[in-house]
């Protein structure tokens, strides 16, 4: 059942109740557990957050802390999945579900008594009615039942069963085309805010989770630009209502919010504009960086802009005030000329007291660098910890931390485009393109997770159709897969799938496609992620697999 | 030197300032011992002479005598402050220590301990004329009620008010009652998240 | 807080005088002060403690009926836990002492005469018995029965650890008391008398001001 | 507890203090000035059974005293660092001396030797009075100034008392900052957990 109205169906109805917070690895799942829990302790609201990677850690979590509660809120993963199905929970037990994963299972949206969905459809979202996917039985069982008793021929149960069958096919259909494609819905972080907004307990901080939660969305490519902009728009204005107040009338160490035009580079504030510019997607595969004439035309353009050279390739810090304070502007009357059109964004940033200034984009890419630390002392939940502890403003240090880990998973992926495209290992498959990571290869640890295999992927394929004398690879979609060297077990690897560049919407049928290839070779696979493009894979499998897919898509 | 053994035992202690506890050496002790009769033995024949009436051995048994004092001392001293940390972990771990520092006390130590902890519950017990209070919970001035903390090791179920019961696993976050879980935030299962 | 600390307690001491909750709390508080700035045990307040630990035991009765999620509820539970936090501070302090300074305790609580001057309750008396003895019974097992007769007793005029006395101690003056007799530690005769105005706060020896303490006319900050 | 609760007013040693166990080793020459039977191996240079009167040895303070107080079996004097010459070096500039290398239980040590001093216990009893006085205020400076890694530099020309009125300062210092940052109430796993842990953990790495 979907709810809307958070503070009632939701809120004020697990007040004073102990509730457990199962927490999807993911940036905009973390923020948005950071801002429940801090309405929570506000409430004096006891819970306990498990952070969840796979299906299986949403089943050990459940099994081991589900007994002591009786109001489960998951976030970022199981709206996807038939939960009372898969969980079997005991009958006075209720699921808030605020996932930004889509499509959304219908057994969740029809489940009135037990699954509370947190979410407004978009407008373009539908989901089938439920005449066309559920019907009561009791009758046809009967009618089965006493089927021996009664002449065979009887025309209306004849009539009823071919009506059935009909029926099933067309359940058949809708479902299919339901689930065909999987995308996201708006970012459960800003749902979150939301609500605080509505319990007027929002504050800067809440608001500073909101918006990297927003912006993870964007950067790894959830939400289109245009549905960010709306989004934008209203998280703005709480931006003014939260800092409205003229600098001078706070205190020098309260956090301030501003909303303004952004690069998108990543991270430069950290880096030297040059390795900013060479490690970001966007202008990387626009200028085709990796080429030695993409090097020769970013020399043209910084020449043109005016700035020299050495203070590109110093510390942006480092760098004359007065380049920094017009670099937007030089990069802006650029931008035409070098097929730059949207270097500029709309965007946020933070700043408290004399502390140098972190943007959104920062904050993204170095949390998720952290979330995927490939430092081998940490287990995956120490780094979704640490993920939790940079999102804290006052712990600067495990932040910076995160900016140093982003900058070398940013390297590591340059490194493997450009390998890529100098050995020409981007092929194509006929309805799709692929490449793959080659066993050995000492960047693997950085690609054997989801978040930056996605991240290699796009970046990969932008960077192939910018080269690709065929016009046809901007409407091919990548798969790319990776040996899964963080795996105990040996021998498998991980398969990532990514539409096209064609396509305007971030729609991705390699969920459906995958689960059908890997039913019909009965391939070793593991769909456990619920990111369904990314599933884990038997390297002997590998070939018929791919064989299968080949001929599913074609 | 006379004393030399029984100052080792002491500079042992000294060295491990930090609390720490060092196996208890009983060799040492041992040693003090025998140099202990050996001294007595020694004055006692001198005193017998003494008493007889020649006093040239009196500055001799008296020089032993101050060496008798001084090794008892050290003895005594290398036991209280042993004791000392001893009970120090009593308020840190509860009543029950971690094996690796039981293995570093000896037998009458373990005795003294298991009375200490009884005598120590029986004065807790006895308070608020009956109805007891734990002493050791409560070791911060309250600030919250609840406290947001992380779970550093697997600890299994912890109860917290009435009947409530929790998971303690590894790396997951809860947010409880302040009163219930200080002791584990000392011992260092549970983290207060700032 | 009202209703509860509004309460009149029945007084528990001989004169039989009433004080509410909240008098009984803050002279509670003040025990505790002077009890973790003195150098010695104080007098025991075992009744201030009892009755209110009693209070707050009503308290949380009192709560479990209430409403959950009242915020007043939240309000009185912090109280409830601060007052508690206060009581269990003091008696820690106070048990460190009574373990420290065990034997000489035991030997002035024998040697008192008058009643309300006792610095160890009931309890603690037990509680510093059975420490005493328990200490010397290990040194006993370890040491004192292997060493030679002579040295076998522990001679607790000798090594039993006392309080220092003459510790310098920050003092506020409740009550006027004129003509405080300051007497030199160096022996050397030049003893001082001191007017005590109210409300001066004093850094001073411990030793000549301690009756002071005792009879309530000063505090220690 | 003991880091919480009990406030110690001042320093004063017992019976059992481990401090004053290792003040009172620290030697004093002596000289014997009535023979003494049976305890020649004291002197390990004479090779005789017996000490005759007139043997000069450095014995252990605990052991002058008690020779001392009884009949005046030894008479004493002071320990050079005690004596004249550095006496001035300490009055010219008590706070630049290395009272560690002194002794290290400078303070402790004096208070041992003055019933030992004879007409010269006065002077040392104003030395050790002065000595303090002069170097207290730079102690207290540092202990609540000094970066954590420049601190332990200090540390070493102290003698322990001072050691453990620096660490006293210093502790007040962390412990003033951390309610400045509201953030006293935090509770941590205790230190002794702590190590405990950590010795566990390299034990198995």
């Amino acid at each position: 059942m979907f709810i809307t109205d958070l503070r009632k169906q939701f809120y004020n109805l697990i007040t004073g109740k102990r509730i457990l917070l199962l927490v999807h690895f993911d940036v905009d799942g973390i923020c948005a557990s950071k801002i429940l829990q801090s309405l929570f302790r506000t409430d004096h609201i006891l819970y306990t957050v498990v952070p969840i990677q796979t299906r299986t850690d949403l089943i050990n979590a459940f099994q081991q802390h589900a007994e002591q509660v009786k109001h489960i809120v998951l976030i970022n993963c199981g709206g996807c999945i038939d939960l009372v199905d898969l969980l079997q929970p005991s009958d006075d037990l209720v699921f808030f579900v605020a996932d930004n994963h889509r499509p959304l299972d219908i057994c969740n949206i029809y489940n009135a008594e037990q699954i509370r969905i947190m979410t407004k459809l978009g407008d373009e979202e539908e989901v089938p009615a439920f005449d066309d996917v559920f019907r009561e039985d009791e009758s046809e069982e009967e009618s089965d039942e006493e089927g021996g008793k009664r002449p065979r021929f009887d025309e209306e149960a004849l009539e009823k069963r071919r009506e059935r069958r009909h029926w099933e096919q067309q359940r058949h259909k809708i479902i299919f085309d339901y689930t065909q494609f999987s995308y996201y819905g708006s970012s459960t972080a800003t749902l979150m805010f939301d609500l605080a907004w509505k319990l007027s307990k929002d504050s800067n901080e809440l608001l500073w989770w909101a918006i990297v939660g927003e912006t993870e969305q964007l950067i790894s490519e959830q939400t289109e630009p245009d549905k960010y902009l709306l989004v934008t728009a209203t998280l703005q204005n709480h931006v003014s209502r939260l800092n409205h107040k003229a600098q001078d009338e706070q205190p020098l160490d309260c956090l301030r919010i501003t909303f303004e035009k952004e690069l998108q580079l990543a991270l430069y504030r950290h880096w030297s504009l040059v390795e900013s510019m060479r490690h970001s997607l966007y202008s990387a595969t626009t200028l085709r960086l990796w080429t030695l004439k993409g090097e020769k035309r970013l020399h043209e353009l910084l020449a043109e802009m005016g700035l020299p050279l050495a203070q590109c390739k110093q510390k942006y810090c480092g760098m004359d005030v007065s380049l920094r304070n017009e670099l937007q502007s030089l990069l802006e009357s650029k931008a035409e000329k070098y097929g730059l059109n949207n270097i500029l964004f709309a965007s946020f940033s933070i700043s408290q007291g004399f502390r140098s200034k972190f943007s959104a984009l920062d904050y993204v890419y170095a949390t998720s660098a952290l979330l995927e630390n490939t430092d081998k002392e940490k287990t995956a939940t120490d780094a979704f910890l640490d993920v939790t502890d940079s999102l804290t403003i006052s712990k600067l240090t495990v932040l910076e931390k995160g900016i140093e880990n982003s900058k070398q998973q940013l390297e590591a992926i340059y490194r493997q485009v450009q390998t890529f495209l100098d050995m020409n290992q981007v092929i194509s498959a006929g309805p799709f393109l692929y490449a793959t990571v080659i066993e050995g290869t000492p960047d693997a640890r950085f690609f054997a997770a989801p978040h930056c295999l996605s991240l290699l992927a796009r970046f990969t394929l932008k960077a192939h159709v910018a080269v690709s004398r065929s016009k046809k690879s901007r409407s091919l979609p990548l798969i790319i897969t990776t040996p899964d060297v963080r795996s105990s077990e040996s021998n498998i690897c991980l398969v990532c799938g990514i539409p096209p560049t064609s396509e305007e919407s971030p729609r991705n049928f390699f969920g459906k496609a995958f689960e059908q290839a890997a039913d019909k070779t009965g391939s070793k696979a593991e769909l456990e992620f619920f990111d369904t493009n990314i599933i884990r894979l038997s390297v002997d499998d590998r070939s018929k697999f791919f064989d299968a897919l080949i001929s599913l898509l074609s | 030197m006379l004393g030399e053994k029984a100052l080792e035992l002491i500079k042992e202690l000294d060295r491990s300032k930090d609390g720490q506890l060092p196996t208890f050496n009983e060799d040492s002790i041992r040693m003090v011992l025998e140099e202990m009769t050996t001294l007595f033995e020694q004055n006692q024949r001198d005193v017998n002479a003494t008493v007889a009436g020649d006093v040239r051995f009196f500055s001799g048994v008296h020089l032993r005598h101050a060496a008798l004092e001084r090794n008892k001392r050290c003895l005594l001293a290398y036991l209280y402050n042993r004791l000392e940390r001893i009970k120090a972990m009593r308020w840190e771990f509860g009543s029950i220590l971690p094996a690796e520092i039981r293995a570093n006390i000896c037998e009458p130590e373990v005795q003294w301990f298991s009375r200490y902890n009884k005598n120590l519950a029986a004065y807790m017990r006895s308070l608020g004329e009956g109805t007891g209070l734990d002493l050791t919970q409560d070791t911060k001035p309250p600030k919250n009620l609840y406290v947001e903390v992380r779970c550093l090791k697997d600890y299994g179920e912890f109860e917290i008010e009435e009947g409530d019961i929790v998971v303690l696993q590894k790396n997951t976050t809860h947010y409880l009652p302040m009163s219930h879980c200080q002791h584990l935030i000392r011992q260092g299962i549970l983290e207060h998240v700032e | 807080m009202s209703d509860t600390e509004e309460d009149v307690i029945e007084g528990s001491d001989d004169e039989g005088e009433a004080m509410t909750a909240s008098e009984v709390l803050k002279k509670l508080e003040e025990a505790w002060i002077t009890e973790r700035m003195s150098p010695t045990l104080e007098c025991h307040q075992s009744e201030l403690v009892d009755c209110m630990l009693d209070q707050i035991n009503q308290m949380t009765e009192n709560l479990k009926r209430c409403k959950k999620h009242d915020f007043r509820l939240a309000i009185h539970k912090m109280e409830i836990d601060r007052i508690r936090y206060v009581i269990s501070s003091y008696l820690r302090v106070r048990l460190e002492k009574i373990e420290r300074f065990s034997h000489y305790l035991l030997e002035k609580e024998a040697n008192m005469t008058d009643e309300t001057m006792a610095a160890l309750s009931p309890h603690e008396v037990a509680y510093a018995k059975d420490y005493a003895a328990n200490l010397e019974s290990h040194f006993q097992t370890l040491v004192l029965q292997h060493v030679p007769e002579n040295l076998r007793t522990f001679d607790s005029a000798k090594m039993s650890i006392k309080p220092n006395l003459d510790s310098y101690i920050f003092f506020k003056v409740k009550q006027e008391t004129p003509g405080v007799l300051i007497e030199d530690d160096t022996g050397e005769g030049r003893d001082e008398e001191l007017d005590l105005q109210e409300g001066s706060q004093h850094l001073m020896r411990y030793k000549p001001i301690s009756h002071l303490l005792h009879s309530g006319a000063v505090t220690l900050i | 507890m003991n880091q919480h609760s009990l406030h110690y007013p001042s320093y004063f040693p017992s019976y059992f203090s481990i401090n004053d166990i290792l003040a009172t080793n620290e030697r004093v020459p002596c000289k014997f000035e009535k023979a003494a039977y049976g305890v020649g191996y004291l002197d390990p240079s004479s090779g005789s059974k017996d000490l005759e009167a007139g043997t000069k040895l450095e014995l252990p303070c605990w052991l002058a005293r008690a020779l001392y107080s009884r009949r005046r079996i030894v008479s004493c004097q002071l320990p050079k660092t005690f004596k004249e010459r550095y006496r001035e070096i300490l009055k010219a500039e008590a706070s630049l001396v290395d009272l560690h290398m002194f002794s290290p239980h400078f303070y402790e040590f004096g208070q041992h030797l003055l019933p030992l001093a004879g007409p010269e216990a006065p002077i040392l009893g104003t030395l050790l009075v002065e000595t303090l006085r002069e170097r207290l205020r730079s102690i207290m400076d540092t202990s609540l100034n000094s970066l954590e890694d420049e601190a332990s530099s200090h540390t070493t020309k102290l003698d322990e008392l001072e050691r453990s009125l620096f660490r006293t300062g210093r502790k007040t210092f962390h412990d003033h900052r951390l309610w400045l940052s509201r953030r006293a109430h935090i509770v941590t796993t205790s230190p002794m957990v702590e190590q405990h842990n950590k010795r566990k953990f390299s034990e198995i790495s």
